[in-house]
């Protein structure tokens, strides 16, 4: 027997050895018992280790003893049972330190270890089957050594799930066995060959392989929990931690959702089995019960029986994987298989410990968690968020693969199908995060009575830490050769004879640089945690130099893409990202010298950490030219500047987070679906952008942007965050928005009348409604946010004028085009109508323009929020001229960067023959507002000057913090359109005495309608965030009306299975008695959230892109 | 010819006589009378074949019938035996009944020395 | 059928449960099938009687002139030796039932006195019986006999002394030894003779008569003893 | 090579001349010593028999050299090598665990005689080849078995044996009523010369009505069964064993015989599919009450009857699949190992069983509970040989219901493939069950004294139980005789052959 026949047995020999050699150490030396246990571990995992290098470099593995005549026992090593060894060998180690830390002071433990220790070879044998019949016995023997580990605790429960689960995989073994000694009896050798065995047996009638794999499918699918099947999972949540770790994240379940891979892939050939029809069926089953599992998870309150019907759904996406015949969908099931693994492992390892250390089993106790045992919990919510599918973590590989392998494969319901269950997965693991992060802990919790500094047992901790640190690599380096990715693509390559090769291109020339902006922020964050939290908060301005640097020295058009990260990410500087990185550099180093001297020490540490996150996911935001690499940093900047929001921990601030926080994903959603739709188009290689993609991206940008009917968060959230996180949301974030639109959407290269109405409507209904509502607002900031929602509408309009282009006459002035709009090969082909090209080539500059001057104008009006101008303070009258500056400037008065680029916007448009009016409308309401801003900053400052010792030498130094960049941005904000119009190279052209009148003549209006106003409309008060309260009510109205529907589907089974008891009597029908789903008070932005996206889903479905 | 055919018939007649009794005869002693009966109707019917060649006998069902006849007795014997056996360890037990105050006749406890095994329902199945 | 057997006043009765539907149902099913015995047996007429004759002719060299005896300890000796180790046997399991631990403290057997006629009766009868029993013993050879036939007829014997009342006293060692002497004897020729004649139980050939008889005598005393210990270990309980 | 065939009346007199040795020597010491020499010779034969069995199975050792038709032959087929090889494996286990069973029993050297009586006739019966022989053999097992079920003498085992008594009795007699209708219309008792002169004779029909019907009522198969649970159920624990692994597996080979290879051209072919009926209305009904019963033994008991009627599936099947029946090819190697693995599997589960009501006093399930922390030896091995019983893949049953799940699908007869797995099933049900109350935690705490020792019994059962699991590795070797038909060669009878001297062999 040679080196390569005994690889195979040597690995099955160590674990089933460890196990049977711990059955004989007694109950009480635990040291022989872990060592025995680790050591075990740890020469399995050599083993592998070797066994995956030895097939790296090209040999092949193979053992075959002989059992009956022709029938034999075969071990082979091939690219897809490494996958699953490597994972199940990891997981073991892991779970049986934690094993170890949880089982500290029960009893028979040395039984335990036996059994799992039996398990895993159980696990390593179906890992390694060669042939199916190998692959039967080493599955039975997985039932039989899984049993007394679910019946270990040996009280009543644990019993009777033990007798349910055997129940269940006894009858789907015995249909297994039927099934495999038939198609033996038929087809001979059942060896496992790459491409399938059965494909080429052509004797065989069709309807006996058929009913073949059904009866196979069913005895595999009751350890795969598809949906008939899978009534043992929740019960045998009685079991241990470590048991439902281990059983349900990687054993059991994995087994078989890897039988159904083998036999669709390795015994029937997948494209055969396609020809019969099977996929089609699997596909089906496999949805129903990804959407099953979530909904039931949904009502579920104790925690693992939640994570347990997760499981239900998740293990299916495999199967789902594996029915649709595609290279990418079978990469993203077989990725799944090890992505769902770690994710899963690590929420029972959480879960287990929460159980352990604070008694904490239901969902509803989960109060206050984060604060208790953050670490835990950060590890908990990762793996949730990976469940999830948020951008950069595991989750969204295999569901972006999955997602994209349907689609080609023209399944497009697959697509609906995913959606829904991501989204069920947000709606029963986000309120679970909300809960454990924001909400306060309950007092009666056992106090941290272990002296050490951690919050649990090492042992509890480590685990679970680790295996969310490989979540994340997982999605982050998902590329990388090593990763489970490219071992995947590896298997899928093989079974459809075709290599897609991705090579790994390394970044060329000083690109690295550009990673350098995001790289000092993630120090400084990382320092920001350690003791040296003080040095970071006061020398937070220098994180943003680095970015100014780079903006102001790199030439643009420098990129550097590293094929690792997401799915190749590129960073580079074009020419409008240079622009938009040289301002956000400038407004985040005013904004952190002025939080510096704004914020109080104790909250320092929290605000500097989410302060930090938000800069480097803005950073990144500008700076990412790739989907992915975007929708990542988009995805952090949002997630980050809710804690900035709700820093100040007061009730209306946690209000104004949780709608910001239900926007922000509802945008989050638009975004994602937007982005697939146009990749697909993209990939149909044809350029124009489906409407509904194009209105999926406007509304998920325009969330951000504040666009008129998405804008009710950005009222609330401005005046509750603190001024320097509000002049930064109001300045920069919400420009992300606008970068977003000018990125991906096809601007100048498309016209479609759609998306113009839409944009430009919207524009100008937050342009002129923005206005009325701002001036009846109460509090100062709001105002300004009003201000915002108007500004940026008008924008957006500008913006929207591009896709009318083609219905407007042309004239053909040649400007120097260099903008290089040219986004990376993948996205898109560009199409030039000549006549939209030159508009655009000219809009471009105009709005960047403005663009510019507005954040900076914005931004000094929000710091001078946090000024007191108060007479007797010494600083009263430069203040007060200061203040003058941008309030003009916004204003558009004569000779102000504003009215420069208004004018600038003018000249780009003049072809818009409608636009003029509204553009003077918008600037007599920007007068308003400002008027009005005015007018309430000084009602707060001589109020709050009462109260506050403003001339203490302390107050005076922050003063001083304070002053010096409202100062800078204030001077900026005339200047800004000078200096931007020599890097745009724009002419701005020379004032004509017609647009002096008209400036004076709009100002004198808007100071008449002002006084107006004041006389009139003092007594209305507008809410702010006006049209929030409509939502509400809706959403209230919608929760009644699901939990009606719920109520109802409770009677109707409450009915049905009173009715089967009465007529079967209790001793003939073992009822599996399912308890009335208890609707908890659901999470009501969660409820809200779910109603609309199945509003979209319905509008996805109508709206099929013509392909 | 036909003599034999009778001496057969009454041999077949006694063996299904017998079996009847043996499944339904109230006393178990007559039991064991009737399976002696079915051992008798069998014996009747290998004598009879015995003779029917004109004559000679034929000596192999003498032999047969010898070694079945004792193999009965020793069957007998044994039932006898274990019938005594029962008889006489019920009636020590209904001594003990009587003295107890359950005087009962259908629950019959069971002796000292056999362990304390389930009362009546595990004769019934 | 066999369900339930209980005792009641004394007697093992089975309480039969099923209705006497059931019973008749089952009678006449029982009479249906002997019925059809008997007609097939009717039809079909009985074989040549092969071995008959294979016997008649191989008597001579058999040692023993009564066919029945020839085929008894001859012919198919090997079933007489079975049979006879099966007699031992049951009388083992007589034992083993029978079995007391505290045998030793069991009050002696009531011996009465019987009467004077019958005492003098049986003083002359006994020794006649034994002599019938060592007659019949003999002639098994060449007419119907045996020692099965001897061993009843000396139990009886034995068992009308019992009856009457006068106890028999024999060394105990004396039942150990009879009980198997029967069997052991009938090994131990069979072991022997193999070591002639190469297989079990072929007689040599002149010595067949003597050995039969010694086989006779051997059985004939385990029989007797056998048939008497089961009626004194019955009497004795 | 030696010529094995002189060897086999070995087989059953070494057992009787042990029989009375150990009735003469009472004492222990000399009961083990004989013991241990017989059962070393018996393991001997055994084994020769087995290497040897190419020619041995052609030949018939004549006893007292009387050509067959009139004398008695003593002749091994296939089969009965490996039952042999089986019986002699099996028996020396069972004796070595009644030495440690009946240590302090007063009644002790009364249990050996019988014992070894019933060892014997066993081997009679395996080696005989005439039919009347076979009804002694039959009444020899029968009456020593009911000796034995009445050895503890309490008045439960008594009244199960009085019963076994009757059942066995009438059994034998029906079997005794079949031969002398053979005998009457055929004129000899050979099973060689049986084949040959049989013809077209509906008497030959009724015989083998008689004897079919008595050997079920000893086979204990559905409608008959009503005595075996008892009757194992309150034996000794050795006995039991004895009982399900090997006695009721004898009546079953004489049915196979009489219909595979005696009689087949009188068999009706309805009889054998009603065999097959009545094989799978046993299982059935065996493992519901097994479910349901409440004593261990009972429930052990029970599921001999499930697995005997997968034994009577091999009728069916055989019929179904070769049309020609004999003792060979694929269906018969599936039963036969069925055999082999049931005797393992339920020897060790019955062994275990005496060690617990050893330990307990008692096996009264409901009171079992928290079984695994008293006695884990004897709860491991229940359930691995529950897993070899049920068919769980590691094991010898496996193995045995994968051929027979094959054969059954290769016939096309699909409703005796869900009878398998059905069987498989229910078996797991009760063996779970079981094992569920030895894992729960006593609720109260049993008011019973339990000693903690491990006993050697339970480490014997536990050997066996291992045996169970290792029949599913080396089943080559085992069935390769089995699948292949014997050359059929013509048969030398002895008596001519040159001096064959059983003495010389050794001299």
């Amino acid at each position: 027997m040679n080196w390569q026949s005994t690889l195979p047995l040597l690995i099955l020999l160590s674990t089933s050895v460890t196990g049977i050699l711990t059955f004989f150490v007694s109950e009480q030396n635990k040291k022989l018992r872990s060592a025995l246990n680790i050591g075990g571990v740890l020469c399995c995992l050599i083993l592998i280790g070797v066994l995956l290098n030895g097939v790296f470099h090209g040999e092949s593995f193979k053992t075959r003893i002989s059992l009956l005549p022709n029938i034999d026992l075969v071990f082979h090593a091939d690219a897809l049972s490494l996958l699953f060894i490597s994972l199940s060998g990891l997981l073991w180690g892991l779970t049986s330190i934690y094993a170890v830390g949880y089982l500290a002071d029960s009893k028979n433990q040395s039984r335990f270890f036996g059994f799992f220790g039996l398990c895993v070879f159980a696990t390593m044998g179906i890992a390694l089957a060669g042939n199916l019949i190998t692959f039967l016995i080493f599955y039975e023997l997985l039932t039989l050594t899984t049993f007394p580990l679910v019946a270990h605790k040996g009280n009543s429960d644990s019993i009777k799930a033990a007798k349910v689960y055997l129940m269940y995989t006894m009858g789907g073994g015995a249909l297994f066995l039927a099934g495999v000694v038939w198609l033996k009896t038929l087809a001979g050798s059942l060896d496992f060959v790459a491409t399938g065995v059965l494909a080429d047996l052509t004797h065989l009638d069709p309807t006996l392989l058929q009913i073949i794999f059904v009866l196979i499918i069913a005895g595999l699918g009751v350890k795969a929990a598809l949906l008939p099947l899978h009534g043992w999972l929740p019960v045998a949540m009685a079991a241990p931690a470590p048991v439902s770790a281990l059983l349900h994240a990687v054993a059991v379940v994995k087994a078989g959702a890897f039988g159904i891979v083998r036999v669709v892939y390795d015994v029937y050939g997948v494209e055969f089995a396609a020809s019969l029809g099977l996929t089609l069926g699997l596909a089906i089953a496999a949805s129903i019960t990804i959407v099953f599992g979530s909904v039931r998870a949904l009502f579920q309150d104790d925690i693992k029986k939640r994570m347990a019907y997760s499981t239900v759904s998740q293990v299916s996406y495999i199967a789902l994987g594996t029915a649709i015949a595609g290279p990418i969908a079978t990469m993203g099931g077989i990725v799944h298989l090890v992505h769902q693994g770690i994710m899963k492992i690590t929420l029972f390892f959480c879960a287990g410990s929460f159980a352990e250390t604070l008694g904490v089993k239901k969902v509803s106790q989960m109060q206050g968690l984060g604060k208790r045992m953050p670490l835990t919990m950060t590890a908990f919510t990762i793996a949730g968020l990976g469940m999830i599918g948020v951008p950069p973590l595991a989750g969204f590989i295999s569901k972006w693969h999955l997602g994209l392998g349907a689609v080609n494969a023209d399944m497009h319901w697959v697509l609906l199908v995913l959606i829904t269950s991501s989204l069920l997965n947000a709606a029963y693991f986000l309120p679970i995060f909300y809960a454990a992060w924001f909400k306060p802990a309950p007092d009666n919790w056992p106090a941290d009575k272990k002296t050490t500094r951690l919050e649990t047992h090492w042992m509890l901790l480590l685990p679970p830490l680790i295996t969310a640190t490989l979540v994340i690599l997982a999605g982050l380096f998902a590329q990388s050769v090593y990763s489970p990715l490219s071992w995947a693509q590896l298997v899928s390559s093989r079974e459809y004879t075709f290599i897609a090769n991705t090579s790994l291109e390394l970044a060329q020339g000083q690109g690295h640089l550009l990673w350098l902006a995001l790289i000092i922020p993630l120090v400084f964050l990382v320092f920001n945690f350690t003791r040296v939290n003080r040095f970071v908060f006061h020398f937070l301005p220098l994180a943003a130099l680095p970015a100014i640097m780079l903006a102001l020295f790199c030439e643009s058009g420098t990129s550097s893409s590293i094929g690792m990260v997401f799915l190749g990410s590129e960073l580079s500087l074009t020419h409008t990202s240079r622009l938009f990185l040289l301002l956000s550099g400038i407004l985040w180093f005013a904004c952190a010298l002025y939080s510096t001297g704004y914020i109080k020490t104790e909250s320092a540490k929290r605000y500097c950490g989410f302060f930090l996150a938000t800069m480097v996911g803005n950073f990144g935001l500008v700076m990412a030219q790739d989907i992915t690499g975007f929708v990542a940093f988009f995805t952090l900047m949002s997630f980050a500047s809710y804690g900035l929001i709700t820093h100040d921990k007061t009730t209306a601030a946690f209000a104004a987070g949780k709608t910001y926080f239900i926007w922000v994903l509802i945008g989050e959603v638009c975004v994602f679906a937007g982005l697939t739709g146009f990749l697909i188009n993209q990939s149909d290689s044809i350029s124009s952008l489906p409407t509904w993609a194009g209105s999926m991206l406007i509304i998920g940008f325009g969330v951000k942007c504040g666009l008129f009917f998405m804008h009710t968060w950005l009222p609330l959230a401005h005046p509750v965050a603190p001024v320097p996180a509000s002049a930064l949301l109001s300045a920069i974030m919400v420009k992300a928005g606008l970068i977003g639109m000018l990125n991906f959407l096809p601007v100048g290269q498309i016209s479609s009348l759609p998306l113009a109405y839409l944009l430009c409507g919207l524009g100008l209904m937050s342009v002129f409604l923005s206005a009325v509502f701002g001036v009846l607002q109460q509090n100062a900031k709001a105002v300004l946010a009003y201000s915002t929602i108007s500004q940026m509408g008008l924008i957006l309009t500008y913006l929207g004028t591009v896709f009318l282009v083609p219905f407007l006459t042309s004239t053909a002035t040649s400007i120097p085009t260099d903008i290089s709009t040219t986004l990376s090969a993948t996205l898109l082909t560009t199409v030039s109508t000549s006549t939209a090209q030159a508009h655009w080539a000219m809009l471009l500059p105009a709005i960047l323009a403005f663009a510019v001057h507005h954040s900076i104008t914005k931004a000094a009006l929000f710091l001078s929020v946090g000024i007191p101008i108060i007479r007797h303070n010494r600083i009263y009258y430069p203040a007060l001229l200061l203040l003058c500056l941008p309030v003009l400037s916004m204003a558009g008065v004569v000779f102000s960067s504003g009215m420069f680029a208004k004018a600038l916007l003018k000249t780009a448009t003049y072809n818009v023959s409608w636009l003029s009016l509204p553009l003077s409308l918008s600037s007599i309401g920007t007068a308003l507002l400002m008027l009005r801003f005015v007018q309430l900053k000084f009602r707060t400052d001589t109020d709050a000057n009462a109260s506050t010792d403003s001339n203490t030498a302390k107050n005076r130094f922050i003063a001083w913090r304070r002053f010096i960049p409202f100062a800078l941005l204030c001077i900026a904000s005339v200047l800004s359109v000078f200096v931007s119009s020599t890097y745009l190279n724009i002419t701005l052209s020379d004032i004509t005495i017609n647009s002096l009148l008209t400036n004076i003549g709009v100002l004198a209006l808007a100071i008449g309608l002002f006084v107006l106003i004041q006389k009139i409309g003092n007594k209305a008060v507008l809410p702010a965030g006006d049209i929030i309260v409509i939502y509400r009510a809706l959403a209230k109205s919608l929760l009644a009306v699901i939990q009606q529907g719920c109520m109802c589907i409770g009677h109707v089974y409450g009915l049905f299975f009173t009715v089967l008891r009465q007529y079967f009597g209790q001793a003939y029908m073992v009822i599996h008695t399912w308890r009335l789903a208890r609707v908890n008070t659901l999470f009501t932005p969660g409820l809200t959230f779910t109603a609309l996206l199945v509003v979209f889903a319905v509008y996805l479905l109508i709206n099929q892109p013509a392909s | 010819m036909n003599d034999i055919l009778m001496y057969s018939a009454t041999g077949f007649v006694l063996f299904f006589l017998g079996l009847y009794f043996v499944a339904f005869a109230p006393l178990v002693i007559t039991r064991i009378l009737a399976i002696n009966i079915m051992g008798v109707g069998i014996f009747m019917f290998l004598v009879a074949h015995a003779n029917s060649h004109n004559g000679v006998t034929d000596p192999v069902p003498h032999a047969l019938i010898l070694t079945g006849i004792v193999v009965a007795v020793a069957g007998t014997a044994l039932a006898l035996v274990l019938v005594k056996k029962i008889q006489v360890l019920s009636h020590n037990q209904n001594v003990t009944i009587n003295s107890s105050s359950d005087t009962d006749q259908h629950t019959i406890q069971h002796t000292e020395q056999s362990p304390n095994q389930r009362t009546k329902d595990n004769l019934h199945d | 059928m066999f369900k339930d057997i209980s005792v009641n006043n004394q007697q093992v009765v089975h309480r039969d449960t099923q209705s006497v539907v059931i019973r008749l149902s089952i009678a006449v099913l029982m009479a249906a099938l002997c019925a059809i015995t008997i007609y097939v047996l009717a039809l079909s007429e009985p074989a040549q009687p092969i071995l008959r004759n294979l016997a008649l002719a191989q008597l001579d060299n058999t040692g023993v002139d009564n066919p029945v005896t020839a085929v008894l300890l001859n012919f198919r000796s090997y079933d007489t030796l079975l049979e006879i180790a099966l007699l031992y046997v049951v009388v083992l399991s007589l034992y083993s039932c029978l079995f007391n631990p505290n045998e030793s403290n069991l009050p002696p057997l009531p011996t009465f006195e019987s009467h004077v006629i019958v005492r003098h009766f049986l003083r002359a009868f006994i020794p006649l019986i034994i002599l019938i029993g060592g007659y019949l013993l003999w002639t098994g050879a060449y007419e119907p006999g045996g020692a099965f036939q001897a061993g009843a007829i000396i139990a009886s014997g034995f068992i009308v002394v019992r009856v009457v009342g006068e106890p028999i006293i024999y060394p105990p060692w004396i039942d150990t030894l009879c009980i198997a002497l029967g069997t052991a004897t009938f090994v131990a020729v069979a072991i022997a003779v193999a070591f002639f004649e190469g297989t079990i139980l072929t007689y040599p050939a002149g010595s067949a008569a003597g050995l039969i008889l010694l086989i006779e005598i051997a059985a004939t005393l385990s029989i007797t003893l056998s048939l008497y210990i089961f009626y004194r270990m019955l009497g004795r309980l | 090579m030696i010529n094995a065939l002189s060897f086999l009346p070995f087989l059953i007199f070494v057992p009787i001349i042990a029989s009375l040795l150990c009735f003469w020597f009472k004492h222990n010491r000399s009961v083990i010593l004989i013991s241990v020499v017989c059962h070393s010779l018996l393991l001997v034969v055994s084994v020769c028999i087995f290497i040897d069995q190419a020619n041995i199975t052609q030949q018939v050792y004549v006893l007292a050299s009387w050509a067959p038709p009139l004398g008695i032959g003593l002749s091994v087929n296939s089969a009965t090598v490996v039952l042999v090889l089986l019986t002699s494996v099996l028996t020396f286990f069972y004796s070595v665990y009644s030495f440690i069973y009946f240590k302090d029993n007063p009644k002790q050297p009364l249990f050996w005689p019988i014992w070894w009586f019933l060892i014997a006739g066993i081997f009679a019966l395996f080696a005989s080849n005439d039919a009347f022989n076979v009804y002694v053999a039959l009444e020899m097992i029968g009456l020593s078995a009911v000796a034995l079920v009445a050895f503890d003498g309490s008045i439960n085992a008594l009244k199960a044996a009085l019963r076994y008594l009757f059942v066995g009795l009438v059994g034998s007699l029906f079997y005794l009523m079949g031969v002398a209708i053979l005998y009457r219309t055929y004129g000899t008792l050979d099973f060689n010369q049986l084949p040959t002169l049989v013809d077209a004779n509906p008497a030959a029909t009724l015989a083998l009505l008689f004897i079919t019907s008595g050997l079920i009522l000893k086979t204990a198969i559905a409608p008959l069964h009503f005595w075996l649970p008892d009757a194992h159920g309150s034996a000794p624990a050795p006995v039991s064993a004895m009982l399900s692994a090997l006695v009721v597996k004898c009546s079953f080979y004489l049915i196979a015989v009489y219909w595979l290879q005696v009689l087949p051209e009188h068999a009706p072919k309805a009889g054998y599919y009603f065999l097959g009926l009545l094989g799978a209305v046993s299982i059935l009904w065996g493992s519901w009450r097994a479910f349901k019963v409440e004593r261990l033994k009972h429930l052990i008991a029970y599921s001999t009857v499930a697995q005997l009627g997968y034994l009577f599936l091999l009728f069916p099947l055989a019929v179904q699949h070769t049309e020609t029946t004999a003792l060979y090819g694929s269906t018969f190697t599936a039963s036969m190992y069925l055999i082999l693995a049931h005797a393992f599997a339920k020897s060790a589960l019955f062994l275990a069983a005496g060690d617990i009501i050893h330990q307990y006093g008692h096996d009264n399930l409901s009171k079992l509970s928290g079984l695994v922390k008293t006695s884990a030896v004897s709860t491991f091995t229940f359930a691995i040989a529950g897993a070899s019983l049920i068919g769980l893949p590691p094991s010898g049953g496996f193995i045995a219901k994968w051929l027979l799940l094959s054969e059954a699908i290769e016939t096309q007869m699909w409703l005796l493939v869900c009878v398998i797995l059905l069987g498989g099933l229910m078996a797991s049900a009760y063996i779970f069950k079981v094992l569920n109350i030895a894992f729960s935690t006593p609720s109260q705490h049993a008011n019973h004294q339990v000693t903690h020792k491990q006993s050697a019994m339970a480490w014997m059962a536990l050997v066996l139980a291992c045996c169970a699991i290792a029949l599913g590795f080396n089943a080559q070797s085992i069935m390769a005789p089995l699948m292949a038909p014997p050359v059929v060669v013509d048969l030398p009878s002895v008596h001519s052959m040159p001096s064959v001297h059983f003495m010389g062999v050794f001299v």
